[in-house]
């Protein structure tokens, strides 16, 4: 019986060869420049991954798929938010496919994972979602077009030191952008004479915060400052509401990611009211949103843009761009240049890439939660131009 | 005539139920002894108890001289004290040649290669072909252990145990539920096993124990209720009343 | 410290509701169904979908909830689960991960991979003080729900026919069937039962846990360690371990955040070592 | 029966040679390894000026694949050969992977210390310790039991990863990972060639040992022990004491696993601990087939294979074929897919006579 079975092994040695045989036809065709997108579509960060695909393909579908002559191709890969998936398509995508650009990263060790591979092969990869500060640094290649987590979180310590804030908690999830939105917080907060009186992580894989809302809610604070990945930000949200915190007198801010447009209608009215800071949301007032929201919205079954949605579109915007500006050379080193310095209009306002650091430099609003014909919407009330990431050097 | 096996004042308590009471037990080198008693006299459990499985709570137990109370399965197994067990323990998934190479490997020290082939010790597999034949497992040697008959099931329980060359070998029902046709065949083979094993063998069956034992221990209620030679416990009136008396009344 | 306990006990309630159904399904019939987190979200996404789409009472939605799932729970049963109680462990395994699969994608498929969030009923909202206290009024009511579905579970196993049934079967399933009892219905009901209310936890948990097509993978570590804690031979077992669980975890994320994540899992190994077979299980049989 | 004897029914030889015999290399083996070796090889067929159909494309995923193969080889030894389930496997990959990476990292450029095969012993021994220390859980209790014991580990090792972020990097992962080429002599390339034909030779390696482990009289202690323990033990098998022996191998070869894909994909992230990192390579065992040792190799082969098809054809919604196909896997065939292909071949035969 055994050995009949073992026999089988060879034959199914066999599938090892089959599937490669398609992929042959990926020869460099001449008029064709690919763009490849790596977005988390399955598991807990997939609606992040559908944003950003989402706002991509609607950027083509606005701007067409032809560019300095040269046709565009988006070849979308799912990574499933495992960081050496990432690494392996990327480098699929490159050596295979010769795509010109790279794009995508859900999460910041997505991003790092890939780092390597785009300065060995020298391919620009635009970063759509991953927020923390040190990515550009890791690879002259990487050019970001979505946010970092300090440039979202000092404004909104200076809107808290002017609005009276003196102490405050903050509760961010434990993984590398939380980090980042912690220090970025207590640093700006004591800089203007508040004090951060405890930092609690919370498990990125955490489906219960009671413990964590009642400890900050214990040690009375005047604010609470929230960050949480978008995807998880609903329940925060409804925890948060549930134990009283506003009711306590305590203040809860955060960055836009806890009152993200994808989820914030479902959260109710109790989040009324409250304070982030963010560079995006889908209430901005410009004709260019409005027609974004619009389409964005008619093009996906009703789903509202968000400020991933909003990365994904911008991030084609620039490789496009950066295409036009080299007149169709592929050449990466070239395409990274010309996006250095390149300032671009988006529905989130303006946004320019620091020709230093690659990193993206962009107003950043603070906004309160209001209903607003019949939804619920984060009204821009004020604004900080112009933000740098504070932590580059 | 030395003491193979003997067991000192052996105690076993579960919560309040005593199910091993003070047994002082001495089996002679060579022996033919059957251990008999109704139902619930806790004879599983003293054989338990010898072979290692349970701890006693108190007692010990000497195995060729040697304080083994404490010792573990293993190293009982290694002292030449084997068993078979009531149900059957074998393993479904290989041969019943592979069973027993595995047990006499063990015996031997080779289950330590882990480089050579199993079966590469040309002595050792035709030790274990040889010790099959001698119990009518040889025309089933490359079967399937778990779909070989009842009966050929319970001949490799007992060649497995055999295989460990041991000094003491305890026989628990080695004919339990064993179909009439085949039960001669395990009758014959238990007979004829070698003088250097001594045997005890745990039995229902009185008419296979009287056919083999020399020599009959009779457990009731845990404690050793009276020992002796067959003929005499055939003839006990106490041991009629208590064991076969009862036995009477439930085949009546 | 009183609403660290309070919290505790209302997420170790939810807890045991969540997974009583796959302990008495292992104990019963000895499958390892790891998809009854699917269950769970049915009833999660009907209640989302009832709410959100139709505007039905969310107090409609528990009772639907556990029945719509127990439904789905039985036919499964018939059509498929029924196959595999003679397969190995591992088949079971295989087979139930691959529902898991199919039931995250379909789920996806038609609602999205957003998380999904409902809005309770205004009296469910807010929180009151009480001994000094601070309780929410949501949490309190999950109590209540699941503490009387514990005691009417106790009743119907410990004092009904059927439980007296359900418990022979679990106890020696051959026996049972020799005695004539049907264990095969017995086993298709209480597998319903144990799906229904897997859905109605996932009702009762959607505002406080996150509703998301990942959900029975999330989940199913915290049901094992349930079940493993508790063992899978009573009742009482899986509910006293889901308490201390929920406790237990709810006070080391309030004590000691820094460490308050792996605090659930030190306490399993931690019972694992010392009790194999779980912390309230009878003694072990040979 | 009685009139046919055992020896006309049995193939020519003395039962030592039969069973040595059952050792022996078959040609199906050949053939998984030769068309692994083709797989290779067919990265210099563009060179010489033709094409394959077997196209060195897919070069990361095939080494990819390899090391999942090896994960879920040293489970399978565990699982198929002592009965020894274990949902933690991901640890000592993990545990592999961090050791060779922080070894590529701050030995680079010191010549013994950041050769790769130097890390990969290194990523074993420090997995096995790890296996050894943590091999006494696994001792007792259920199935169910040593899921959750060996679940737990592994929970907590991730939780470490995460915590000691002067060391391992976090959540960000473990940077800076250069790995020096092999012996001094091969660099790893972005074709991911190297990287290969590097996986290959270890997997082999890895395989082969454990292949002469199982077929050995220890091998067969081992089945003893699955068989029944309580036999095993009568017979005066060490239970205990192979247990932990086959604990610590299987923990060493996962580290060496975890080892390779540190090494060849030059970082490590806490991914590589995580708990679907453990939960996927005893899926692939048991997709494939347990207690074959070829299981895991092809359950991860055509897994992999299945996904990266699958999920270029529908990025989104992937998952659902996957569960849709074990789902009728376990539901029709036996032991997985080499269960499926047993059936096909022995049909094929039969229909032959």
């Amino acid at each position: 019986m055994m050995k009949r079975r073992l026999l089988l092994a060879g034959v199914a040695a066999g599938a090892f060869a089959v599937p490669f045989a398609g992929t042959l036809a990926s020869a460099v065709a001449q008029e064709v420049v690919k763009i490849g997108l790596i977005a988390t579509l399955t598991g807990p960060q997939a609606s992040s991954g559908r944003q950003k695909v989402a706002g991509a393909r609607l950027f083509m579908a606005q701007n067409g798929d032809t560019v300095a002559g040269k046709k565009i191709e988006l070849i979308i890969k799912d990574d499933t938010g495992v960081a050496d998936q990432t690494r392996r398509i990327a480098q699929e995508l490159i050596v295979n496919d010769k795509v010109a650009f790279l794009s995508g990263f859900s999460l910041t060790p997505l991003a790092l994972a890939v780092a390597p591979v785009i300065t060995q092969a020298k391919v620009p990869a635009i970063i759509m979602t991953a927020g923390t500060s040190v990515i550009t640094e890791r690879s002259p290649y990487f050019v970001r077009a979505s946010f970092t987590l300090p440039q979202q979180t000092i404004p909104i310590t200076e809107w808290a030191a002017k609005n009276g804030i003196k102490t405050a908690v903050s509760l961010v999830s434990d993984y590398g952008p939380g980090i980042d939105a912690q220090d970025a917080f207590k640093m700006g907060l004591e800089a203007r004479g508040g004090k951060v009186v405890e930092q609690i992580k919370a498990p990125l894989a955490n489906p219960e915060f009671a413990a964590f809302l009642q400890r900050a809610k214990d040690l009375k604070p005047d604010a609470l400052f929230l960050f949480v990945p978008a995807p998880t930000a609903g329940s925060l949200m409804r925890q948060v509401v549930d134990r009283g915190i506003s009711q306590a007198g305590i203040k809860v801010i955060g960055t836009g990611d806890i009152t993200d447009d994808d989820q914030l209608n479902g959260m109710g009215d109790a989040v009324i009211g409250l304070t982030t800071s963010h560079f995006y949301s889908a209430a901005h007032d410009s004709p260019m949103n409005k027609k974004f929201v619009a389409d964005f919205k008619a093009a996906n079954n009703n789903l509202r843009p968000n400020f991933i949605g909003v990365s994904g579109y911008d991030g084609m915007h620039l490789m496009y761009e950066a295409l036009k500006k080299t007149n169709g050379n592929t050449d990466g080193t070239a395409l990274v240049e010309a996006m250095k310095g390149m300032k671009l209009e988006s529905p989130r306002g303006t946004f320019s890439i620091d020709p230093a650091t690659r990193d993206i430099v962009q107003d950043v609003y603070i906004r309160k939660v209001e209903r607003k014909d019949g939804e619920l919407y984060n009204i821009e009330f004020d604004v900080v131009k112009d933000v740098k990431d504070p932590t580059h050097k | 005539m030395t003491t193979v096996l003997e067991t000192r004042g052996l105690c076993k308590k579960f919560g309040g139920i005593t199910a091993t009471d003070n047994v002082t037990f001495k089996l002679p080198a060579g022996a033919r002894h059957a251990l008999i008693g109704p139902n619930g006299a806790g004879k599983t459990t003293f054989v338990n108890q010898l072979s290692g499985v349970l701890l006693p709570t108190s007692g010990s137990i000497f195995l060729n001289g040697q304080d083994v109370t404490e010792w573990t399965v293993r190293a009982r197994s290694r002292a030449g004290l084997a068993r078979t067990f009531q149900i059957n323990q074998l393993f479904a998934d290989l041969t019943p040649l592979q069973s027993i190479i595995i047990a006499i490997n063990e015996r031997e020290n080779a289950a330590r290669s882990w480089f050579l082939p199993f079966g590469t010790r040309k002595d050792l597999v035709a030790e274990a072909v040889e010790l099959a034949e001698s119990l009518n497992l040889g025309d089933v040697l490359d079967e399937r252990v778990g779909s070989l008959a009842y009966g050929k099931q319970r001949l490799l329980e007992i060649a497995i145990a055999l295989a460990a060359k041991p000094t003491v070998l305890l026989l628990d029902e080695p004919a339990a539920g064993v179909p009439e046709s085949e039960r001669d065949q395990i009758l014959n083979v238990v007979a004829a096993l070698p003088a250097s094993v001594s045997l005890v063998l745990i039995e229902h069956d009185m008419d296979l124990v009287f056919r083999f034992a020399k020599t009959i221990s009779v457990l009731v209620n845990g404690a050793l209720f009276v020992e002796g030679t067959a003929e005499e416990i055939a003839k006990d009136p106490r041991v009629r009343q208590v064991y076969l008396g009862e036995e009477e009344i439930s085949h009546g | 410290m009183l609403t660290i306990l309070f919290d505790g006990i209302a997420y170790g309630m939810l807890l045991f509701v969540l997974s009583v159904g796959l302990c008495v399904t292992l104990g019963l019939m000895n499958f390892i169904n790891l998809a009854h987190g699917a269950f769970a979200m049915a009833g999660g996404y009907l209640t989302v979908v009832m709410m959100n789409w139709y505007g039905i009472s969310f107090y409609w939605c528990l009772p639907a909830a556990f029945i719509v799932s127990a439904v789905l729970g039985v036919v499964l049963e018939r059509t498929l689960y029924s196959r595999l109680y003679d397969k190995t462990h591992l088949d079971q395994v295989l087979f139930s991960i691959g529902l898991i699969f199919i039931a995250t994608a379909a789920v996806d498929y038609v609602m999205g991979a957003s998380q999904q969030i409902i809005n309770l009923p205004a009296e469910l909202n807010g929180r009151f003080e009480f001994l000094g206290a601070s309780i929410g009024v949501y949490r309190l009511f999950v109590i209540i729900i699941c503490g009387l579905l514990t005691v009417l579970l106790q009743y119907v196993i410990g004092r009904t026919r059927f439980g007296s049934r359900l418990r022979a079967s679990v106890d020696d399933r051959r026996v049972a069937r020799g005695l004539g009892i049907d264990v095969t219905g017995i086993f298709a009901l209480t597998f319903a039962v144990g799906s229904g209310l897997a859905g109605l936890g996932g009702a009762l948990g959607a505002s406080i846990l996150s509703m998301d097509p990942t959900f029975p993978l999330k989940y199913m570590i915290y049901f094992l360690i349930v079940i493993s804690v508790g063992g899978t031979t009573t009742i009482t077992g899986p509910f006293f371990a889901s308490i201390l669980l929920g406790i237990a975890d709810v006070a080391g994320k309030y004590f000691v955040p820094s460490i308050g994540g792996f605090i659930i899992y030190s306490i399993m190994v931690l019972v694992l070592i010392f009790k194999p077979e779980g912390l309230f299980t009878r003694s072990t049989r040979r | 029966m009685s009139a046919v004897t055992s020896e006309n029914l049995r193939p020519i030889g003395t039962p030592s040679e039969q069973l040595v015999a059952a050792a022996r290399w078959r040609w199906f083996e050949f053939l998984f390894w030769g068309i692994a070796i083709l797989c290779g090889l067919s990265m210099f067929a563009p060179m010489l000026g033709f094409n394959v159909p077997i196209i060195p494309s897919k070069m990361m995923l095939m080494s990819e694949i390899l090391i999942l193969g090896l994960l879920a080889l040293s489970i399978d030894l565990c699982l198929g050969y002592a009965g020894l389930v274990t949902l933690g496997q991901g640890a000592f990959f993990g545990i592999g992977a961090y050791t060779a990476g922080l070894l590529a990292k701050h030995g680079a450029g010191v010549a013994p210390l950041s050769d790769p095969i130097l890390g990969l012993l290194a990523a074993g021994l420090v997995a096995g310790f790890v296996g050894f220390a943590t091999s006494f859980l696994v001792l007792r209790g259920s199935d169910l039991t040593r899921l959750m014991v060996t679940l737990g580990v592994a929970l907590i090792v991730e939780e470490l990863v995460n915590k000691l972020k002067d060391i391992t990097g976090g959540s960000d992962g473990l940077q800076g990972v250069m790995s020096s080429p092999i012996l001094g002599i091969w660099e790893f390339d972005l074709f991911g060639k190297t990287a290969f034909w590097y996986t290959l030779i270890v997997v082999f390696v890895c395989f082969w040992f454990c292949r002469r482990l199982v077929n050995s009289s220890y091998g067969y202690s081992l089945r003893a022990i699955k068989g029944n323990a309580l036999r095993a033990r009568a017979i005066g098998v060490p239970v205990n004491a192979r247990l932990i022996q086959v604990y610590t191998l299987a923990a060493a070869i996962a580290g060496i696993a975890g080892g390779l894909l540190a090494q060849t994909t030059q970082f490590a992230s806490p991914d590589m601990v995580a708990f679907h990192r453990s939960a996927d390579s005893l899926l692939m065992v048991i997709f494939g087939g347990a207690g074959y040792l070829y299981g895991g190799l092809i359950g991860s082969v055509v897994f992999r294979i299945m996904q990266d098809f699958l999920s270029n054809i529908t990025p989104q919604y992937w998952l659902f074929w996957v569960g849709v196909v074990l789902v009728l896997l376990v539901l029709f065939v036996r032991n997985g897919i080499i269960g499926l292909l047993s059936a096909a071949v022995s049909r094929s035969k039969g229909a032959g006579k």
